[in-house]
């Protein structure tokens, strides 16, 4: 079997990195990493093949270079490049830049990137395409007075979004006709601000809506197929916290049908590669919200159930593959994001890893960066990795991602593992019955029963410290604990010696 | 001696005694059997409370200790009788001079008051900036800005000083 | 769905322990763990419900001690027993005296275990099931020349096996008939030094052959369904180090033939709940080996192909419930055993793990009980672990395996890992075209140019050690390298503070 | 300065510079460009060589080095110029009395000798039995036993002195 590529350069960091390393390295593809400053010691400039520096902290020293990074890309010999997700993997010149030369970029084309990366031009290609929208304008209306009209139309509430915009940011919801025209100039603002560029639109507020979204592959000769939906309501501050795959409602009927939607739109754009499209679910209905021209943080949900390599298959196309008609999806799977955040205020945190255990067994999987030592540095995202559970239904599926979550042993920073926990064991979550509202009815606080149970523990590690102190010293003693503690470990193995 | 947890706003209070070689702990009216063993390199620990395993983490970073237990972390101040008393000794704090300092790591995206500034409680001092999130710094009661330790774009360590309050 | 069973003693240790408490924490049984002296800090006791002390280091003090520990079962209110592999779980007077109680032995009937501990009787009823035998004597003959009579008729080499005996222990090879006598007195007094029981048979030796086993599951119903095979051949000592499943050179048609004869055997004993033949292939034929009447160790390969959970299988059916039929067996798995041992000579290896990281992706699954501190004792098995790979086909499988291996940090003690990264790079193996003879054959020593990378790391690592105290002191002071890295990596920190 | 490294009996000597920043090695005929970077607890290095990445652990204990790397575990023994010089002038050593100690933990099975015993190089003195197996200590030198610190079914720790033996 001859690997795809020969030399694959991964122009991002994080745990995307590395999963995208851990498939090349099995296919026999040598992988070059790049790294900013402090990234010097990640895990992905560990474990690739080669590592080459590329500038400063800040993204638009590092990251974000895609000249830079190409001139990398080719000084290195590499004949493919993997954006990954966030940085410059839906930027549209990049993709232009390398198209030129002997590097694969591996993505879709430039112009779907740029289509897609226009909410308004996207709105109109899923009309052409008969993708269902949600009830609202394509275009956008700088006239107040045909705003207002047109709002009255789709009828309140509705939300301005911004054009340019996209992962949740420059969203305004607006009850009624008095809030639209100051949401209006607000909104623009905000989008001028975040994305340069002050187009908005207008749609209809879907109520209690669901985010669920199509895994598509496209490959060069015309055909598409999609590896069904993952459901990703669970959301804070809209960015997903838990997601999981089937969803709970969709029927198959309804399954086809998306599917059938999100495939028809790759072909009206001449799709090529790992897409995913976005819908809102509402009561039995869906509507188009974005197409994500690239791999999503959460496609490993997809390849625990339908048994496939989302990269590898990314890769086998870009070499001019044709793709493969999917296995039946298998059981069910759930992701969880481990960010460095206050699980209780979704707060950054940061520090140093200083202890770090891992979960194992059956069904468990880790994408993670994490390592003893690892510094969590302000620059980038706050994710440090994912685990992933598969198991053979929902119920077991929740039972075993509770199972693993318990195993991490983690200090350092907080992470979301807490918020995670509380959504497993909410009672909507588990009857299935759930919407992206779902972490705002959540009770996030730490359960009385841990509490009791921490108080305990605290109390008698420090009594147990003064107690061994006191023994070893002839008499109590303040001490120090976390010094004390270290102490008696060396008494105590001294104690333990064989006889 | 006694042993005083608060977590939040909650105290609970307990006492520690050996029955025959088995660690007992007394809190409120309930009573445990314990047995704490201590794990690899002093933090982490086991203990069986009446035959149930916990596996914990007791990490005690200077006044504050945190425990992972159960995939949950949760802050306890601990205090002995000692210290319980020390503090409260204490306690009686009147106005001076506070330090407000960086709760994390992050660059400062915008300064929002100067040296002379009057502020109030709840008052924003400056935005710190880490992960792509804004963080509002607040002022923990009125005062009169003294002094100010860094300026807009500056990247600031963890705990680094960044406004000196007069508390009125 | 209410679990089978409410609390489930585990009476073993190590990974199997864990394994188990996994699968019954998923379904909501509560778990019940054992522990001898030097287990306090163990895994399996850290991450069970409940745990009770039952005595002394010495596996005769502790976990060997049936009555005492079923008097725990009772005590704690378990209604489920289960064994593991090792220590109790084919003892056969243990099943017995569990049989009369409350607590359910998770395991076949103590009449199954008996006849199947004996070998004589395991042949005799594998052959009235008509399961294919060695050519050689189904009985012990005391008399020499009838011995050397049957010798000559089965054909020179044989093998003198202990009636009593297993896991590869009290085996002789006799390559003529004059070494016959003297190899039959030494067999006899080995036997009866090992299994107290002097009972020895003949059997052909078969030339290169395979170890392949066959798992099985019987529900109390009497039907028995097979889970296909496991290929065992790569073994040291006699102790299996890697498995793979499906096993290369077996058609469709030979594993039918082989899971079929494994049925039979098990209905043929009325035997119920999971178990395995063992079979040694050899040019196309079987032979009946032996029947493990538990879980083996390598049972994880068959559920990552299978899709099944053979512990909570396990569970279910010692309820009541009925076998189902297994899914196809989808893709390839290969288990390789972290044992702390030298991977060139295989002695054991002892100390505490000072460092560890763990691998994660996609497909790999750890059952293991290493944790950072853990203490590697002399009292019991060498193994702390065992990482399993699944993918698409046997080449990815392999390059899997390799990779999740090389993402592993372990020290404190020797491991078997660069023993299994041989086997891995050895052609034969690749191209699956070896018995158990594989180990011998292979080269287990480093290769070249990790040695010459090995020497520069270190020459290098001493090199920086001295140049930067060098720099921070004004002059080169031979300082001892532990100590002096941790002072090097402080005075670093302090020069990257964040400007 | 010169570094010397040895792993089984194959020995490399390595030389080191700085290139406008950059580290290089010189072994034999063969230059490395070099980036070293140490990580978390200090034993765990990343390691450019050229621009190809590895991952090492180097843990020093005594005067051996295990360097971990790419799942293999090698024994180097390092030493620098000076180090070498005090080695090769204590090298020359005459017999006397040496101590064999346990390589593991384990339990003695076996005692196979007594004191005034004389015993060849490579004869078994005593059997180990860890993980249910049977390790034999033998004497790596001929000698007459002088003294036994341990008796059969005794526990004993890692470099537990076992027997001593005077050399001939």
């Amino acid at each position: 079997m001859t690997p795809p590529f020969k030399r694959l350069l991964i122009a991002n960091r994080g745990e995307i990195a590395l999963r995208i390393m851990r498939t090349a390295r099995e296919l026999g593809i040598e992988t070059v990493a790049v790294y900013s400053d402090v990234d010097r010691n990640a895990l992905h400039v560990r474990r690739a093949d080669r590592a080459v520096h590329i500038g400063g902290a800040l993204p638009a020293e590092s990251y974000l270079r895609g000249e830079h990074i190409l001139a990398v890309a080719k000084d290195q010999g590499c004949d493919a490049l993997h954006p990954g997700y966030g940085f410059l993997a839906e930027n549209a010149d990049f993709a232009d830049a390398c198209a030129g030369t002997s590097v694969t970029f591996l993505g879709p084309s430039p112009q779907a990137i740029r289509l897609m990366g226009d909410k308004v031009e996207a709105r109109k290609a899923a009309d052409s395409a008969g993708v269902p929208l949600v009830p609202g304008m394509k275009e956008d209306v700088q006239d107040i007075a045909t705003l207002k009209q047109k709002a009255a139309e789709i009828g309140y509430p509705v939300m301005l979004k911004a054009a340019a915009g996209g992962g949740g940011k420059g969203i305004r919801i607006v009850e009624s006709e008095d809030q639209l025209e100051d949401a209006d100039r607000l909104a623009r603002a905000e989008a001028l601000a975040g994305f340069g560029d002050d187009r908005v639109y207008l749609e209809k507020l879907v109520s209690r809506p669901r985010h669920v979204e199509i895994q598509i592959m496209a490959d060069q000769h015309g055909s598409v197929v999609h590896y069904g939906e993952r459901e990703c309501s669970v959301q804070r501050r809209h960015q997903k916290l838990l997601e999981e795959t089937p969803c709970t409602v969709l029927t198959d009927e309804l399954r086809a049908e998306m599917g059938e939607a999100a495939c028809r739109l790759a072909l009206e754009v001449g799709y090529v590669g790992a897409g995913t499209v976005e819908f809102l679910y509402s009561e039995g209905k869906f509507y188009f919200l974005e197409m994500n021209t690239r791999l999503q943080v959460e496609h490993p949900i997809t390849e625990m159930c339908y048994g496939v390599d989302l990269v590898a298959e990314q890769l086998r196309i870009a070499a001019g593959g044709a793709v493969e008609q999917p296995r039946p999806s298998q059981g069910h799977s759930i992701e969880v994001r481990i960010n460095a955040e206050d699980p209780e205020t979704f707060l950054p945190s940061l520090g140093t890893i200083t202890r770090l255990s891992t979960p194992g067994g059956p069904g468990v999987r880790l994408d993670a960066v994490l390592y003893r030592g690892l510094e969590v540095t302000p620059y980038y995202d706050s994710m440090l990795g994912k685990l992933i559970v598969h198991a053979d239904d929902r119920p077991r599926a929740i039972a075993r991602m509770r199972r693993a979550l318990t195993e991490i042993r983690l200090l350092g920073v907080l992470t979301s593992i807490p918020a995670c926990l509380r959504v497993l064991d909410d009672a909507s979550f588990q009857a299935g019955d759930y919407d992206t509202g779902i972490l705002d009815c959540i009770d996030r606080s730490v359960p009385i029963e841990i509490e009791e149970l921490a108080a305990l523990a605290a109390a008698t590690a420090r009594y147990r410290g003064t107690e061994r102190i006191a023994a070893h010293d002839g008499a109590a003693q303040p001490v120090r604990p976390a010094s004390r503690w270290v102490l008696i470990d060396r008494m105590e193995k001294l104690e333990q010696r064989p006889r | 001696m006694k042993y005083f947890t608060k977590i939040g706003d909650r105290e609970r209070d307990f006492t520690f005694e050996r029955q025959g070689g088995q660690l007992v702990a007394h809190t409120g009216d309930k009573t445990y059997h314990l047995d704490l063993s201590l794990v690899g390199d002093g933090t982490a620990f086991t203990l069986l409370v009446d035959g149930s395993s916990h596996d914990v983490v007791v990490d005690a970073v200077e006044a504050q200790t945190l425990v992972q237990v159960r995939g949950e972390l949760v802050k306890v101040e601990v205090q002995d009788e000692r210290e319980r008393t020390a503090s409260e000794v204490a306690g009686a704090r009147v106005g001076g001079k506070r330090t407000v300092v960086a709760s994390m790591p992050g660059i400062v995206a915008e300064l929002s008051v100067q040296v002379g500034d009057a502020v109030e409680d709840g008052q924003t001092l400056l935005i710190l900036e880490a992960m792509k999130m804004q963080n509002p710094i607040q002022a923990e009661g009125a005062g009169t800005v003294v002094k100010i330790h860094t300026q807009a774009g500056a990247a600031v360590a963890n705990g680094a000083p960044l406004v000196d309050l007069d508390e009125d």
